[in-house]
């Protein structure tokens, strides 16, 4: 058994698991955080991706002794109590997802997106989205809800950098 | 070189088979406060059956979609329903639902005509009232005739139907006969790149014009339309189960059966054919299996567009492409007399 | 106490301390996790249109799918709940001659397994009771399953199936569909004919419509076999309880079907059986059946706890149902200005080892065949052969995107010879609002011609001279 | 997964003796994009695993007397961002960006594709065009040998049980040759190498001809190899499209390709010679762009 101590979604997380423990079992057993999903086990389908120090990984794809001492963001860290985060809303608006198994996947592998680069053209969007697998959508409408959270996620930046000049002139 | 090619596919698909029984029962609870409880056998499986057999309810009742709680797929609680196949469940489970609403509605009708002093067929529901047609200012809300109904005259909106498509057994000689209920039709028309050196096809774009009947909810119809198309993507190009000489599969994995990912499809733009189904709820047939129909094959004439080869086995792989490619100029160099 | 024994007792030991120390953490989780439930108001405004129909609604399982709350099977886990594996034959056609499971059902932490032998009713399908639930003793197809385990944790279950010990004698296997027509060929279902459904649809006078065409076209074109692909695989926990009543949730499309065979397979009465269908992470056909799930029902029923199981993305390739390989015949006479004739169409699917729904496949696949055009002489015939390969079943379109390539390439094949626009000649050719179809049904509202135009439109399709 | 220990390695000293330690008993775990696929699917796992992914001394970056040095450790995300390889070796940028998807490269390292040594890796070309070399560590000390000596057979290297894969070199001699990368998959995203192809050449500016031509071919052969006589061929000629189209299909008959599922060994050789085509039009094309802009 090994020890690891790992930041999830901002929570200090423990547990003792067998070295061949993967990331994404430990998520989904030892702290009962599903909404990473298992759909191939070898990195090809990216159901299972998370951000752990900020890059999307395959969960399914990290050993749980690999991420000891790391910071890792799932699906259940985008939102808050107050609001859904801009990528989830803007996937339930348009329709994005339909039977949903890829969405968390996918979700994710936008949020590492925008962390890189806040204005993706559509060629940056598919290559971000080509190591999620969707039977479904034909990625149309995903593509479509990526670039409009892309919007709205600039334009709050623009918002909150605007509000924070007010308040340093301000006396 | 890269040469570019358009091709074009039309198709019909059948919706309600009918040369098996194909039917679907439901129930429609209208709620003391005017929203409703749905309840259906079918099972979501991605295609947004119950956001579209919530609309039919609702649309039946004349409530909004979220006034409207379905719930589904528990032998224990729902009726029977043959099940999300066959692109049947708008129009067939739609059917049953649709019925079911109006058995509810029909008793709300009962208690509202004395409220509002008129017969039972001058009624109409709407923007969450009865009111009477022709005179919506005389109306009374849904909320409070299913709460007189139920909690005044022990009378509780409640209908159950049963819908089975019109059934048409075939002639077993000649085939001939009404096998299904109706069908839809659709055209997709899709543009390539075919590289004359490698074989490699890159689908630009396809226009996909499809018909549903009444499109219950647009955003679900061009969802379905696009996920087809990138099934008819890998079919035509890609996708492929191999078998060994003993029957062992070969490429049971992502890595090699190669399905499209987000780089591998095109821009889509889908239309809806106008139409309307008298047999279908409010006109509506079905759209989720026709989606992937005509795609590989609008895909294979695109290619004979652009370098003059017809690929007669799927999928046309790259090398495939390129045999056919070389093939061609091999014949074309013995025509050219010496 | 000899040396066996000391080393059992530590693997005990171990087991129980991994057992522990994992419950430890699923029970008192350092800091208790924040579970986001946003209250952000939906996207209502199409939601509360009070004329929903041809509103753009979003999904009323949207917001779940976004957050990642969705559950799917395999999201659920019951107290005491077993993980099952089936262990796969590997072997396309072979008769089993016998199963050891002794070593496996000595690894600490295996509770139970099966064999094809214990299932009540060991055939299920519906169209042809056909399939076995685990092969006994003949086995069709590399994917058939041959034994079933139910372990405290998958890695002791996957542990398990490599110590079931199978011994087959090789039967001979036939792969390829029009090898199996023949008289000669071995016989997946013997003794009866590899030929399992055929259809026919006529309509006319075949010859007189070929007599009377200026040309006639021949062509032959084939089709793969393509696995669905649905991202979630196939799922099921099955829980037998003490009142003898047996829950399953299950990824299955079709539970009142479901339900129907398990109640068959099981010999119980159906009012002993629930089935709950969740969240089907995509379906396409591909999850109208019933699979695993009398196997984790009778292994439930074994060891009194749920038992879980979930498909390996290999076993989603090898052991479920796919679209069938087509080989097409199209012989069609037309006249010179472009106007089909006649048509004679020959389909030979391959059916795989099972039947599953191949029937209703080939049907369609038949009746479709001519093409959305109106053509007073018809012959189409349809036959499918049992191979012993993965079983063709059910998937997105039943046969029609297959013959849709057919009839559509030959299509463009006769508009270049005759020197027509790919589109005028389909216009010219498509039903219209009445048409009779290949088998005589009067067609109403028609609109292949609209969908025609319209996608001609929006792709700016414009004839070349 | 097969049950197996493990023990993450604090720096290279540690690693190495680690390695000393277990040697074939040990497997090394770096990205683990591979290494986890393979125990996945392993009848029997390692003894142990030795987690190497946080020797942070295998992941820089950085330019020496030498030459450009790049760790072990770099993932091929890091390859793709870094300023420097975008600036001297814009074609491994490009490699390295037709491996995989983002979440794969973003875990997957340099250093573990070659060690893979599968013929289809999309690092081994490039680099091999370039004359890397390849460093390693052991108990015994360090060393360094030509890329080309690195990979011995398929899925076996020149490297001894004890040794660990530390980084590569390429020379500054070869710093901003022009160079290129063409891959053939059998879909854009997420796609394996059919065959890939690597050209860099100097360019005698006054002939506009062939300096040091250097080819070398992924998928074609028991592992990625050069094509000596392409090269030869190429050596002093002048650039026009038929002499690169003339040293594709000499390359091509340079490969030894198989034919298995997923293709052909003849249609193999059809994509040697247009990638290797493109690859010298596509390094050509980039240092003449880069001429014009170097001109003000």
């Amino acid at each position: 058994m090994i020890d690891v101590t790992i930041v999830v979604n901002g929570e200090t997380r423990r547990a003792s698991v067998p070295p061949e423990t993967t990331l994404l079992k430990l998520l989904r057993e030892n702290f009962a955080l599903t909404g990473a999903k298992l759909g191939c086990d070898v990195g090809d389908c990216g159901a299972c991706t998370v951000i752990v120090d900020g890059m999307a990984v395959n969960s399914c794809l990290m050993l749980a002794g690999q991420v000891n001492g790391r910071n890792v963001t799932t699906i259940e860290g985008l939102a808050t109590r107050d609001r859904l985060h801009p990528i989830q809303k803007a996937f339930e608006d348009t329709g994005a997802l339909q039977c949903g198994f890829c969405g968390p996947g996918a979700i994710m592998a936008t949020k590492a997106l925008f962390d890189e680069n806040s204005d993706p053209n559509v060629k940056d969007i598919r290559d971000a989205l080509s190591g999620s697998l969707c039977r479904c959508t034909g990625y149309t409408k995903m593509i479509e809800a990526v670039q409009e959270a892309a919007r709205v996620l600039r334009s709050e930046s623009r918002n909150s950098s605007h509000t924070r000049e007010l308040k340093v002139t301000a006396p | 070189m890269k040469r570019r090619g358009r091709g074009i596919a039309c198709m019909w698909y059948p919706i309600g088979f009918t040369v098996d029984a194909n039917a679907s029962a439901a129930t429609v609870k209208v709620n003391e406060d005017g929203t409703a409880t749905v309840l259906t056998g079918t099972v979501e499986t991605g295609q947004g059956s119950l956001t579209v057999l919530g609309q039919i309810a609702a649309e039946a009742l004349g409530i909004a979609t979220d006034d409207v709680h379905v719930v589904s797929a528990d032998t224990d609680t729902t009726p029977m329903d043959t099940g999300a196949i066959a692109s049947r469940t708008t129009y067939v489970t739609g059917n049953a639902i649709w019925l079911a609403a109006e058995a509810a509605k029909a008793i709300l009708f009962e208690t509202a005509a004395p409220m509002l002093g008129v017969k039972v067929s001058q009624l109409e529901a709407r923007d969450r009232k009865i009111q009477v047609k022709s005179f919506p200012q005389r109306n009374v809300s849904i909320g409070e005739v299913a709460h007189r109904s139920q909690v005044v005259l022990g009378q509780p909106a409640i209908g159950s139907a049963s819908w089975n498509p019109p059934t048409v057994a075939m002639d077993p000689e000649t085939g001939q006969g009404k096998p299904f209920a109706t069908y839809v039709y659709a055209t997709q028309i899709a543009e390539v790149d075919v590289d004359d050196e490698t074989g490699e096809v890159e689908v630009l774009r396809i226009a996909a014009a499809h018909d549903c009947g009444t499109a219950i909810n647009p955003m679900l119809v061009e969802g379905q339309v696009e996920g087809g198309i990138s099934m008819g993507v890998g079919m035509a190009l890609h996708e492929e189960m191999l078998f060994d000489a003993n029957g062992r599969h070969i490429n049971p994995n992502l890595t090699n059966y190669i399905m499209p990912t987000s780089l591998d499809m095109p821009e889509i733009a889908v239309d809806i054919v106008q139409g309307f189904d008298p047999t279908g709820p409010f006109g509506a047939k079905g759209v989720g299996e026709p989606t992937a129909v005509p795609t590989a094959a609008a895909i294979l004439n695109a290619i004979h567009d652009a370098v003059g080869v017809r690929v007669t086995s799927l999928p046309a792989t790259a090398e495939k492409v390129l045999t056919a490619i070389k093939a061609k100029r091999a014949a074309e160099v013995k025509q050219i007399p010496a | 106490m000899n040396d066996d024994t000391k080393v059992l007792e530590r693997e005990q030991l171990d087991l129980a301390e991994t057992l522990r120390r994992s419950d430890v953490d699923l029970r008192l989780p350092a800091v208790v996790p924040r579970e986001p439930f946003p209250i952000e108001p939906l996207t209502v405004d199409a939601r509360q249109q009070t004329h929903a129909v041809g509103q753009r609604a979003t999904r009323l399982d949207g917001r779940l799918h976004g957050l990642g709350q969705t559950k799917y099977i395999d999201d659920l886990s019951f107290p005491g709940m077993l993980y099952a594996r089936i262990k796969r034959a590997g072997i396309a056609s072979a008769r089993i001659k016998r199963i050891d499971t002794s070593a496996a059902e000595a690894i600490p932490g295996v509770m139970a397994v099966l064999t094809g032998s214990e299932i009540p009713v060991n055939s299920f399908g519906p169209t042809f009771q056909d399939q076995p639930v685990l092969a006994d003793p003949i086995v069709r197809h590399a994917g058939d399953g041959v034994a079933a385990v139910a372990a405290v944790t998958e890695q002791i279950a996957n542990e398990a199936l490599a110590k079931i010990v199978v011994e087959y004698e090789p039967l001979p296997a036939v792969l390829d569909p029009v090898a199996a027509m023949r008289e000669d060929s071995p016989k997946v279902h013997a003794p009866n004919s590899n030929i399992y459904a055929t259809k026919v649809v006529r309509k006319g006078d075949i010859e007189k419509g070929f007599a009377e065409s200026d040309r006639i076209f021949e062509a032959r074109f084939s089709t793969q076999m393509i696995e669905h692909v649905s991202l979630e695989p196939h799922a099921a926990i099955a829980d037998w309880d003490a009142n003898g009543r047996l829950t399953i949730w299950a990824t299955i499309g079709r539970i009142t079907l479901a339900r129907a065979d398990m109640a068959r397979t099981l010999k119980l009465p159906m009012s002993r059986i629930r089935i709950i269908g969740t969240i089907v992470g995509g379906n396409f056909g591909g999850k109208n059946e019933i699979s695993q799930e009398p196997a984790l029902a009778l292994l439930s029923k074994k060891t009194g706890r749920p038992v879980k199981g979930v498909f390996t993305r290999g076993e989603e390739f090898t052991a479920t149902t796919t679209r069938h390989p087509i080989i097409m015949d199209y012989k069609t006479g037309v006249s010179n200005k472009g106007r089909i004739l006649a048509r004679q169409i020959r389909l030979v699917l391959d059916g795989g080892a099972y039947c599953s729904w191949s029937a209703t496949t080939l049907g369609k696949a038949c009746i479709l065949s001519p093409g959305p055009y109106k053509i007073d002489n018809v012959v189409a015939e349809a036959f499918v052969v049992y191979t012993n390969k993965t079983m063709t079943g059910a998937m997105r379109g039943f046969g029609a995107p297959q013959v849709c390539f057919a009839y559509e390439s030959q299509m463009d094949d006769i508009a270049k010879a005759l020197g027509i626009d790919p589109l005028e000649i389909r216009l010219l050719n498509a039903f219209d609002e009445g048409s009779s179809s290949p088998t005589g049904q009067v067609l109403h509202s028609v609109v292949v011609k609209e969908s025609l135009r319209k996608a001609a439109d929006r792709f700016g399709w414009e004839p070349r001279s | 997964m097969k049950a197996f220990g493990y023990v993450a390695a604090k720096d290279v000293g540690h690693a190495v003796a680690l390695l000393g330690e277990y040697g074939a008993r040990a497997k090394l775990l770096a990205g683990g994009t591979d290494l986890l696929v393979e125990l996945k699917f392993a009848a029997h796992g390692p003894e142990i695993i030795i987690d190497i992914s946080r020797v942070d001394e295998l992941k820089d970056i950085s330019i020496s007397d030498e030459g450009l040095r790049i760790g072990a450790l770099v993932t091929h995300t890091e390859i793709i961002r870094s300023p420097i390889i975008g600036n001297l070796f814009p074609a491994l940028a490009d490699a390295a960006h037709s491996i995989g998807a983002a979440q794969t490269r973003n875990l997957g390292t340099l250093g573990g594709n070659l060690i893979t040594c599968v013929p289809s890796m999309d690092s081994g070309p490039t680099l091999m065009a370039l004359d890397a070399q390849v460093t390693s560590a052991s108990r015994s000390g360090l060393s360094q040998v030509p890329l080309a000596d690195l990979f011995v057979a398929p899925r076996k290297t020149s490297l001894q049980s004890d040794e660990l894969l530390t980084g590569i070199i390429i020379p500054k001699a070869n710093f901003a040759k022009p160079a290129a990368f063409q891959k053939f998959g059998l879909r854009k995203g997420q796609a394996l190498a059919l065959v890939n192809a690597a050209a860099a050449f100097w360019i005698d500016q006054d002939k506009d001809s062939f300096v040091q031509p250097r080819i070398a071919l992924g998928a074609v052969a028991p592992t990625v190899i050069r094509a000596p006589r392409a090269e030869a061929f190429l050596e002093g000629k002048a650039i026009t499209d038929e002499v690169m189209a003339e040293a594709g299909r000499i390359a091509a008959t340079e490969a030894k390709p198989i034919s298995d599922f997923r293709a052909s060994a003849d249609y193999r050789r059809d994509l040697v010679a247009v990638l290797t085509k493109r690859a010298l039009q596509s390094a050509y094309a980039r240092a003449s762009n880069k001429v014009r802009e170097s001109v003000p």
